[in-house]
């Protein structure tokens, strides 16, 4: 855990922080308001007090009832690995802005996070499906979205294992969706 | 017009040979054209042609896109002017499985992600999930991680070396490198129980000791690796063919490399000796005694020949993994059932591709509520698209083959 | 139910067969002997008119029967070869060494269905192979194999040789338009230009022998380099040799200039939608073509059939068979199972499990095997064009495993290196040595 | 790259001539099989106990573990009575030919699950919600459901599985485990209009009791039963 980081973090990005920033192992966590994204990042790519220079990862979360995006991010003034959490999207229409700007190899992966959570990245040049077939019409890896199980059709087959995560199938569709934690 | 068939027009009895029931279509050309209006600029811009210029469908079966890749170019003459990898044709939906499935049967979607470094794959889920559940892996254990991931490194090496000469058109080396790669695998099938999808990481250490036949085998091809990994490069290394064709080929530079969130190999060989091994530690690499190889000229004759020298820093390490080998349990004590704390953890590691990573959320139930798999492959095919336009079509492999995506790991 | 209903009823299959074969065969015979008896005489004349015409039918034949097994053997060659650089067996499991697998491939080809692409140019997609073989097969007319043994001896036979060489580039670019698919486009067109730019060094650098021969007809160019090793023209054109091998190769499209067939890029190029037996005559002008440049650049820097040292040739041999008189035809009688009895005695009586029988099977085989080594033996020392041939196939094969082994080793060039080295290397080479060859001429002769 | 232009392409030509000549490495297969070594996975084997008799329980505790759904088993119950599976339905033995015969486009009459593919699963969802989907109070619904039907059909024993989300094998194990609860419609013992359906292998004990239940009935109640179903 880097103190430092912490300090350096709140000290800079004290206003538009939406939560504490937290550490775990070698992770620092800040969340901040979807429209801070290009400043926040920009912020912690060219000051020489950050440097995160290299954009590990670029991720979709959905939550149950809001959308995520997880940004990565590595330096060599910090031992830790930094995640900017994007918090509050719409599950409806969650819109963001996009990254390519700083780093044009971010471009796949929203294309991934759109496919997967329709997540609209504004500023990425080509936002389409990048995995499913262009038309589709769904986001697989949203909590709404259930695996498709023959199984539980057929009367030969077995039940899977997968549906104990499902709830009761009379159940209201909202009480469905797995939450995330609270953290 | 198509013309409809109607179901009595055909018998019932009819085979697939009857020209009624197969050639009853419209005559019909393939064009790689999309059959609806384009959706982002990007897309309106590559499928407009100009004046000289047509579209090449390459894939998803072609020899030489390493799977099931497929690439539209758009060429005029022999020179690509520009290309747009389709990919999806391997998607399996893993992270959605993996959050149908309990810890331990996540780490067995991995293997498939990357089959030619499956230890690899299996590395960060695993790092992660121990993270969530602040587990203590015994020195042993890493130490055996260690030992096996770098033996898979260099077999992913070897059979690197193997695909560029043959996208490069030599047939000998693949076979020659697979030879290599067989040892390897031999070897780890030794220690692990399979030949290719390993499936030997366990949450809190791995599936098994150390036992005779793996060290006897290990034993014997150390003996003779240096100078068999040697004498295979010797083909290729100083080949004028091979170094002409290779040399200057693909240049990507420092900053366009970290832009292109490129990591592993690829960005080393652009002059930045970025490796997560040292420069974010993990596991018991610090302990380890080695060098990061990188190169200036970022092309790739560069990609290939950093590849070569991590080989060697590969042997360095085995040889001290094999002599600083501590005694004690291979596995951490954990319950059969795993419930971690909700939370959430990121691992990263250096695989043979660049950085592999997991973010991985816990809801506090037996299952990972969200499981983010990165995997470099899907990253370094993205730049195919940057560097291949303004070079000819048989370059296109050999940037493609430098780059070495591995379809299974693009597609998830 | 007549006596033939019934006799015909008793007929085992293979009676039935005879039944109806032999009348009709002895029909036929009738028929061709009054026919023979009636215009034969004509026929004949006509054709002792005509030599040249059957002289050059006959040829031909050959020709194109004996590209069938050279084919056969360079793919056995090449499967073989490079299974051994690459540190595997290979073909081990039809025929001796797996040596009838070429054979087997051969038979696939023909068995497989033989479809054309939807869209395809129908004429010009079913004549392409056509030409591309028949241009490799009628190359190989004027190629002198032995002293006596060609085809055809033109005046002009290096001419007619480039010029053949030179069809192939339209059956290659036949096919890559009619395919109606862009890898076979791009790959006729890839030949077309490969193809097109490496003749002009191949016949550039040919022209120095010509000068030095002072003829264009091959067999006078490898007559004109008989006696040693050092009579060929190797030792005084090693420029033009190495331009010529060069150059030889892209016109072979072999590794490192395979770039029309560059399966890695252009998946087969023109062959692409190629199958079944029409697939097979690519496949088998290819290694026809591999033939063709081996024996060719033998012919013109090696000897051709020449041995590389001098050799008292030919042995003769002092028999005279007619000598003999009545005694040739007892000879003839008694001799064999003579020869059989004699040969299969010591089975008999050294192993007490062979009975008689098959000590004279055993020696039945023997005595062919002796008698069958008698004859080629006699051929070699008494005809020249035997041993010729062989020479000329000793030296033809070690080139085709030059062409295996290259391919076994090297990458492929880039399209762009293929043409830079053929107009900025090898031309200017090529002509270097015209430059020096008809200087060294001009200052010597004088 | 060397100093004199194609040193490194005749050095490379070398280099393969060498191994042209050197020993192989393929493994001659047929002949010569190949080594495997004594931890290798890759093969399924069921384990022996000492007297000779498979350890194997069929608790199928391995096949809900496998999360590639790659183990297919199969097994008969303790009463002898039914088979039971876990697994795609394409793998099974007795319907591999069915499924060939279904993807060749043919209907093709299921007769081993004729008999429970009808029902009306409305009153399992009732019972189900009255319990409040409680895996715990397993042997309620089960009575419950026992009550409702007569029986217990095994569309309803997959309904409260997929309700519960208690494992079809537990559910299966409690119900055979109890005798108050029943597999098969009583009635069916009486000799209902549904005659001897056929069964699988393991359904030969029903064909016996149909058989025994129908002689019964046409001896003692005259010849009231079809002609000729009972011979």
């Amino acid at each position: 855990m880097d103190r430092a980081l912490r300090r350096r973090l709140e000290a800079r990005f004290g206003k538009v922080l939406t939560g504490p920033v937290r550490q775990r192992h070698d992770e620092t966590e800040i969340r901040i308001g979807a429209g801070d994204v290009p400043e926040v990042l920009l912020a912690l790519h060219d000051e020489p007090d950050f440097r995160f220079g290299l954009l590990s990862d670029l991720a979709g979360v959905d939550t149950g009832t809001s959308m995520q995006t997880v940004y990565h991010l590595w330096s060599d003034s910090s031992g830790d690995w930094l995640r900017v959490i994007a918090d509050g999207l719409s599950r409806d229409d969650p819109r963001v802005p996009s990254v390519t700007f700083l780093w044009k190899g971010a471009e796949w992966m929203e294309r991934e996070a759109y496919d997967m959570f329709g997540i609209t990245f504004e500023g990425n040049r080509d936002l389409r499906r990048i995995y499913m077939p262009p038309d589709y019409a769904s986001f697989p890896l949203r909590k709404d979205f259930f695996l498709a199980d023959d199984a539980s059709r057929s009367p030969a087959g077995g039940v899977r294992h997968m549906e104990q995560t499902h709830g009761p199938t009379n159940a209201e569709a909202g009480a469905r969706i797995r939450q995330a934690p609270a953290s | 017009m198509t013309t409809t068939r109607t179901p009595f027009d055909i018998p019932a009895h009819a085979s697939s040979d009857d020209p009624r029931v197969t050639l009853d279509e419209q005559l019909g050309v393939f064009e790689p054209i999309p059959p609806y209006p384009p959706r982002t600029e990007r897309e309106a811009e590559f499928y407009t042609l100009r004046d000289g210029e047509m579209f090449v469908n390459m894939g998803p079966q072609h020899p030489s896109t390493h799977g099931v890749l497929r690439v539209v170019l758009k060429i005029d003459g022999e020179k690509v002017v520009d290309l747009d990898p389709v990919l999806g044709y391997l998607h399996r939906g893993v992270e959605k499985l993996c959050e149908n499935a309990d810890y331990h049967q996540a780490i067995c979607y991995m293997d498939p992600l990357e089959y030619i470094s499956s230890l690899f794959c299996e590395w960060s889920p695993v790092m992660a999930f121990e993270k969530l559940l602040d587990v203590q892996v015994p020195r042993r254990a890493e130490y055996i991680r260690v030992l096996s991931g770098e033996l898979n490194r260099i077999a992913s090496h070897a059979l690197f070396m193997g695909w560029f000469a043959l996208d490069l058109g030599g047939l000998t080396p693949i076979l020659w490198s697979f030879i290599e790669r067989d040892e390897i695998v031999e070897m780890l099938a030794a220690l692990t129980g399979q030949r290719m999808l390993f499936n030997y990481f366990r949450i809190g250490g791995v599936n098994g000791d150390l036992n005779h036949e793996f060290m006897s085998r290990l034993g014997a091809w150390m003996s003779k690796a240096t100078a068999h990994i040697d004498s295979n490069q010797a083909l290729l290394n100083e080949n004028e063919i091979f170094v002409r064709r290779a040399r200057g080929l693909g240049v990507i530079d420092t900053a366009t490399a970290l832009q292109m969130c490129m990591t592993g190999p690829n960005l080393r060989a652009t002059g930045v000796p970025f490796d997560i091994r040292r420069a974010h530690p993990y596991s018991i690499y610090p302990e380890l005694d080695f060098d990061i190889p990188s190169r200036t000229e970022g092309d790739c004759l560069a990609r290939y020949l950093l590849r070569m020298d991590e080989v060697r820093q590969s042997l360095r390490i085995i040889d001290q993994c094999l002599h600083q080998m501590p005694d004690g349990p291979v596995m951490a004590k954990l319950p059969r059932l795993i419930r971690p704390r909700p939370g959430r953890a990121y691992a990263a590691i250096e695989g043979p591709r660049g950085q592999y990573a997991t973010y991985a959320i816990s809801d506090g139930t037996d299952q990972p509520y969200r499981m983010r798999i990165h995997d470099p492959s899907f990253i370094h095919l993205q730049s195919v698209g940057l560097l291949t336009p303004g070079n000819l079509i048989a370059d296109t492999m050999a940037i493609m083959a430098s780059l070495d995506p591995i379809m299974g790991g693009v597609d998830k | 139910m007549t006596v033939v209903g019934r006799t015909w009823d008793r007929l085992t299959i293979p009676g039935k067969i005879l039944a109806v074969v032999i009348p009709l065969g002895a029909a036929l015979t009738a028929g061709l002997a009054i026919l023979i008896a009636v215009v034969g005489g004509a026929v004949v004349q006509f054709l002792a008119d005509n030599l040249p015409l059957v002289r050059f039918v006959v040829a031909a034949t050959i020709v194109l029967l004996m590209t069938i097994p050279s084919a056969f053997l360079i793919i056995y060659m090449e499967m073989k070869v490079i299974a051994l650089m690459n540190l595997r067996y290979g073909p081990d499991r039809v025929g001796p060494f797996g040596s009838a697998l070429s054979v087997v491939h051969g038979l696939k080809v023909l068995m497989k269905e033989d479809f054309t692409p939807t869209g395809a140019d129908v004429p010009v997609f079913t004549m392409a192979p056509v030409v591309v073989y028949m241009s490799s097969v009628l190359s190989l007319l004027v190629l002198p194999f032995a002293p006596g043994l060609f085809g055809q001896d033109f005046n002009i036979g290096l001419l007619y040789f480039f010029a053949m060489g030179g069809l192939t580039v339209v059956g290659l670019l036949m096919a890559g338009w009619s395919s109606f698919n862009k890898y076979s486009l791009l790959g006729g067109l890839r030949s077309a230009a490969q193809i097109v730019s490496y003749e002009i060094p191949l016949t550039l650098s040919v022209v120095g022998v010509i000068l030095l021969a002072g003829t264009m007809s091959l067999n006078q160019i490898v007559l004109g380099q008989a006696g040693s090793l050092f009579d060929w023209y190797l030792w005084r054109q090693p420029l033009a040799f190495v331009v010529f091998f060069i150059a030889v190769t892209a016109e072979a499209n072999r590794t490192p200039f395979d770039l029309t067939e560059a399966d890695s890029e252009i998946v087969a190029g023109f062959a692409t939608e190629y199958s079944g037996m029409r697939f097979g005559f690519f496949f088998f002008a290819e290694y026809v073509n591999v033939f063709i440049a081996s024996g060719l650049t033998v012919a013109l820097f090696l000897g051709g059939w020449n041995a590389p040292f001098n050799w008292p040739w030919p042995v003769t041999v002092g028999l005279d068979p007619g000598g003999l008189g009545i005694g040739l035809l007892l000879l003839l009688a008694i001799g064999p199972p003579l020869a059989i009895v004699v040969l299969g005695l010591p089975f008999y009586l050294l192993n007490s499990r062979i009975r008689f029988w098959q000590a004279l099977v055993i020696g039945f085989v023997l005595f062919n095997v002796v008698a069958v080594g008698a004859v080629l033996g006699l051929a070699f020392l008494s005809f020249d064009w035997v041993v010729g041939l062989l020479w000329f196939m000793g030296k033809t094969y070690a080139f085709v495993f030059t062409f295996v082994w290259m391919r076994g080793t090297l990458p492929r060039v880039r399209i762009d290196q293929l043409m830079g080295f053929a107009w900025k290397w090898l031309l200017p080479a090529a002509l270097l040595n015209l430059f020096v060859t008809a200087l060294a001429i001009l200052v010597l002769k004088r | 790259m060397s100093l004199i232009p194609g040193l490194g392409i005749v050095r490379g030509m070398a280099l393969t001539l060498r191994r042209f000549f050197q020993p192989k490495v393929t493994h001659l297969y047929p002949e010569l099989p190949a080594e495997i070594s004594p931890k290798f996975r890759g093969r399924l084997q069921l384990l022996y106990d000492e007297h000779g008799t498979l350890k194997c329980e069929t608790c199928f505790q391995c096949a809900q573990a496998c999360p590639i759904e790659c183990i297919d088993m199969g097994g008969v119950d303790t009463k002898g009575r039914y088979a039971v599976h876990w697994g795609a339905s394409e793998t099974y033995g007795e319907r591999r030919e069915e499924s060939a015969l279904r993807r060749a486009g043919r209907t093709v009459p299921d007769v081993a699950y004729e008999h429970w593919s009808p029902i009306d699963l409305g009153p399992v969802d009732a019972i189900l919600h009255e319990a409040d989907h409680d895996p715990s109070r397993l042997l309620e619904i089960l009575g419950a459901t026992q009550a409702a039907y007569g029986y217990l059909p095994v569309a309803a024993l997959k309904r409260i599985s997929f309700g519960t989300g208690a494992w079809y094998a537990m559910i299966y194990g409690t119900a055979t485990y109890y005798d108050h609860l029943r597999f098969e419609p009583p009635a069916r013992l009486a000799g209902s209009d549904k005659a001897a359906t056929p069964a699988l292998g393991s359904g030969r004990q029903r064909l016996e009791v149909d058989y025994l239940a129908g002689l019964e009935q046409a001896i003692g109640s005259g010849s009231k039963g079809p002609a000729g179903r009972v011979r």
